[in-house]
C-alpha cells in the first residue's frame, strides 16, 4: 500500500483507542480535516489524542475552532495549530488573542463552501465555480468566470492529510451513520483525506447494517475507535418552558 | 411609533407563504417562527444540516445531536431530514430555499449586505451568511434601523466588509419596510405613526416614497 | 411561487396519478433529467404518461436510453424525443437507427461526469474540472485548465425544466428512500429540475421516517405518484446454480 | 500455450491485496471474482451504486433493486453499502478505489487505453470507463493479445477512439503479462511454452524483455 496504516489487518478496522489509532500517521506540519459543527458531532477523543502526540505546525480545516478548553480549543492553547480554515470561529478567547497577535493563520472560508471544497477533493475535483463570495473579500484574488450571464469565482477543493470525524454508529468494515445534527462535516471531511479515523459511539458486525442507511461508505474510514460516552458538551442549552 | 422585536417578527412573518422553504438567521430573524400564521405550513431549514426544524426541546427533550446554526438545542418537526454540511449549502446555493429571513450590520440602496464583519474589532467569520445571501432565491433583512448609536446602517454605498452584492430584495426595521428596486430603496411600509421626515433623517441612502 | 405548481396545496405532494402529475409541467422543447441505470430504478409509470403527454422535441439527460418498447425506449418509438444527454445507450436498436440516421442526436457524456453535471446543477455550480476523458473525444472544445501540474477540463452543471425519479418509500412531504442499486442516478436527477416528480411504491405520513434514513429531502421533491407495483424488468436474469 | 480465459483471470486475481477496493469490468474481468484467495479480503464496488457486490443470487433471491453495472442481477456481502451515481463516482474520481480490472479494444505502449468506440460500427457509449480509467489508483488490462482475426491489439500508438491517455499500468493477455514503463510495453511473464518471438509475432508496439 502507498499509505502507510492505512488499511488495518484484515478487514477489522477497529484500533484499541484513540492514541493508539493515530500513532504513526499524524506528523508536523500536516493538514487536517476535521469534522463538527460547535462542539456538536466533533470527534473528541481524537482531539484529545491528536494534542497528545504533540505534532505541531498543524493546519486544520474545520468549520470551527472549539471553545477554550474543548475541541480544537485544546490544540490552541497547545499552539500546535498554524493555521485555521474556518467559516466562524466566534466562540474562543484564546483563538482570538493568537489570532490578533499574528501567531494563527486564519483562512477565512463560507460556511458551505468549506464544506464544498471537501467534497470536491475526495471526489478527484480539483476546482469548482460558486457565487458565493462574489464581491466580498473571499473573492479577492480568485479566478473569476461568466456562466451564462453571471459572474462565478473559482474554489479549490481540498485534499487533507488526515481527517478525524465522529459518527453515531459504524461496523467494522468502517461503514458509518451519523445522528441527528452531528452529522454535518463529517462525511464531506472523511472523504477529502489519505487517511480518515472515525470515532463513533456504537461498533456493531458487518451486515448488521443495511446498506441503504449507510451515510459513510467503509472504503473511506481506514481507523475506527470506539468511545461509546463521548460527553457532547451543549454550547447554547436553549429549552422552552411551556 | 418604532415597531417592537416582536411586531418587527410579526410583520417579517407575512413575507412567508404556504408552501416556503426558509431559513432564519440568528437574533430577531429567529422570532419570526413563532409568527407562522395557523394553517401554514412552512418547513424551516437549519444550515448546519435539517430540514424541518422544531422549536426549543422541553427540558426531558434536549439532545446534544440536534442543534441549529446558532448551536442551541432544538427539535425536528414530522417530515424533517438531516444532511451532511456539503448537501445542505448544495441546498442553499442551488437556489432550493424559497426565503432567508437574516440580519444586517448596513444594507446598501443597490442590495448590497454587510453582516459578518467590523474591521479592527473581533474577527468571528462568515459563518453560511455568503452562502445563503447568494444562493437563497429572497432575501429579506430584518434589523433596527440604526445603530444604537444612531448610526445609520441603509447607506448609499456600504462601508463595511461584504457579504455580498445586489443580494438583498427587502428590508424590514422597526421603523417602516424597504424594497430595493433598481432606482434604490423604496418606502413601502411606515411603522405607526413614522413620517417620512422622520425615515429620512435616519437613513443615509436616498428613499423614495411611492 | 415563481414556478406554477411547484407545490402542491397544503403539504402533500401525492397527485392522483402519473397523468395528473405530469399535466400543466412538462412541454414542447424542455430538457428532462430522468433517473434509472439500465431498466433498475426508473421511472417506469411517469415515462408512460409522459409519453402520452404527447410532448415533442425533448432533450433528456438520463444515462441510458431504455430498451425497445419499455422505458425511454417508448419515448423513442414515438420520436418525442430530440437529443439524449446519456452513457451507454447499447440496449435499444431503435435508439440506434434513430441515431445513425440523424434522426436522434447524442451528447455521450462519461456516467461519472453526467452525475456530477445533474448533481452540480441542483447545487448551484455552473462548472467543475474533472480528469474524465482528458485526452478523449470528450475533451475536445472543452476548457482545460492545471491545477498542480495536472491537466483537467471543465465540465457544466445541468440544470433541468423537470425531473422524473423513482424512489422506494416516500413521505408526503416529498422526503424519500430508495432501494438498493435502483438508487443510482436518482437522488442527482431529483436535485436538478426546476420541477421534480417522483413515482414511489409505498407512501407514508410526516414522521414515519427517521430525518436520518431520508435520502432526498423532500425540499426537492414537488409532485408524488405512488405506484405500488411497478413491473421492474430485468434485462440480465443472472443466477449461480450450486 | 496460451492461457484459457479462466487461467487468465486467476492471473489476474494475482494482483489483488488484502483490504483492496477492486472495481471489476464486463466481461473477463468479471471472472476474477471467482479467483479472490481465500482468507483475503477484497470488496468489489459496481459504479452503478453498490460496494461489497456479492456472487450472482440464487434463483429465490432475485432482486430486481439489486443490479451491478453490466445490469446483471447480484447480491451484496455483509457490510455493503449503496450510494447514488454522483457519490459512487466521487468514489472512483476521488481515488479511493484501489484498483480496476477492464478489458480493452487497443492498448498503446503509453498506456493509452481504447475501449469504448469503433467507428462506422455501432456506438453504445463509454459508460463509466473513463472515469474509471482517470480515476482508480491502479487500472489492469485483461484481455486476448490479438483480435479474434488476428490483429495487435498492443500498439504503438492507439488507432480507436480513446478512454484514457496514459492510464493503463499493467496488461495481462492470455499469452503474457506486461507492465507500461516510462520505455514502453515490458514483458514481465509468459504464458507457459510462449517464446518471445512468438509475443513479438502478435504484437505491433515494441516489446522490453527484462
Amino acid at each position: 500500500m502507498d499509505d502507510p496504516g492505512k488499511h488495518a489487518s484484515g478487514m477489522s478496522k477497529l484500533w484499541p483507542d484513540a492514541r493508539a489509532a493515530l500513532d504513526g500517521i499524524v506528523k508536523d506540519g500536516m493538514l487536517l480535516a476535521i469534522g463538527g459543527f460547535g462542539l456538536c458531532g466533533i470527534p473528541e477523543a481524537l482531539i484529545v489524542a491528536l494534542r497528545d502526540t504533540g505534532v505541531r505546525n498543524l493546519t486544520i480545516a474545520s468549520n470551527n475552532a472549539g471553545v477554550d478548553g474543548w475541541g480544537l480549543g485544546l490544540l490552541l492553547e497547545t499552539h500546535q495549530v498554524k493555521k485555521m480554515i474556518s467559516s466562524y470561529v466566534g466562540e474562543n478567547i484564546e483563538f482570538e488573542r493568537q489570532y490578533l497577535s499574528g501567531e494563527l493563520d486564519v483562512e477565512f472560508c463560507p460556511q458551505g463552501t468549506l464544506a464544498e471544497r471537501m467534497r470536491a477533493g475526495g471526489a478527484g475535483i480539483p476546482g469548482f465555480y460558486t457565487r458565493t463570495g462574489i464581491g466580498t473579500l473571499v473573492a479577492e484574488g480568485k479566478e473569476h468566470k461568466v456562466f451564462d450571464g453571471v459572474t462565478y469565482i473559482l474554489e479549490r477543493g481540498i485534499q487533507a492529510d488526515v481527517a478525524l470525524v465522529k459518527a453515531w454508529k459504524a461496523d467494522l468494515h468502517g461503514n458509518l451513520i451519523y445522528r441527528r445534527t452531528a452529522r454535518n462535516f463529517n462525511p464531506n471531511a472523511a472523504t477529502c483525506a489519505k487517511i480518515t479515523v472515525a470515532e463513533v459511539e456504537i461498533v456493531v458486525q458487518p451486515g448488521d447494517l443495511d446498506p441503504d442507511e449507510i451515510h459513510t461508505p467503509g472504503i473511506y474510514v481506514h481507523r475506527l475507535v470506539h468511545n461509546p460516552q463521548p460527553e457532547k458538551r451543549i454550547e447554547k442549552r436553549t429549552v422552552r418552558t411551556e | 411609533m418604532a415597531w417592537t422585536r416582536k411586531q418587527m417578527a410579526a410583520r417579517a412573518a407575512r413575507e412567508l407563504q404556504n408552501g416556503y422553504y426558509v431559513n432564519l438567521g440568528i437574533g430577531i430573524p429567529t422570532l419570526v417562527a413563532n409568527y407562522i400564521p395557523a394553517g401554514m405550513t412552512v418547513t424551516l431549514q437549519s444550515e448546519n444540516g435539517l430540514l424541518g426544524m422544531g422549536p426549543f426541546p422541553r427540558e426531558t427533550e434536549i439532545d446534544a445531536d440536534l442543534i441549529n446554526a446558532g448551536k442551541e438545542t432544538v427539535t425536528f418537526v414530522p417530515g424533517a431530514s438531516t444532511f451532511s454540511s456539503a448537501d445542505s449549502f448544495a441546498m442553499i446555493r442551488g437556489g432550493h430555499i424559497d426565503l432567508a429571513i437574516l440580519g444586517a450590520m448596513q444594507v446598501s440602496e443597490r442590495g448590497d449586505l454587510a453582516n459578518w464583519m467590523i474591521p479592527g474589532k473581533r474577527v468571528k467569520g462568515m459563518g453560511g451568511a455568503m452562502d445563503l445571501v447568494s444562493g437563497v432565491r429572497r432575501i429579506v433583512v430584518l434589523m433596527e434601523h440604526t445603530t444604537p448609536d444612531g448610526e445609520a446602517k441603509l447607506l448609499h454605498i456600504c462601508t463595511l466588509p461584504l457579504t455580498g452584492t445586489g443580494v438583498v430584495h427587502r428590508v424590514i426595521t422597526d421603523l417602516c419596510v424597504l424594497d430595493v428596486t433598481p432606482s434604490g430603496f423604496e418606502v413601502i411600509e411606515f411603522a405607526d405613526g413614522i413620517t417620512r421626515e422622520q425615515l429620512e433623517q435616519r437613513t443615509e441612502a436616498t428613499l423614495h416614497f411611492r
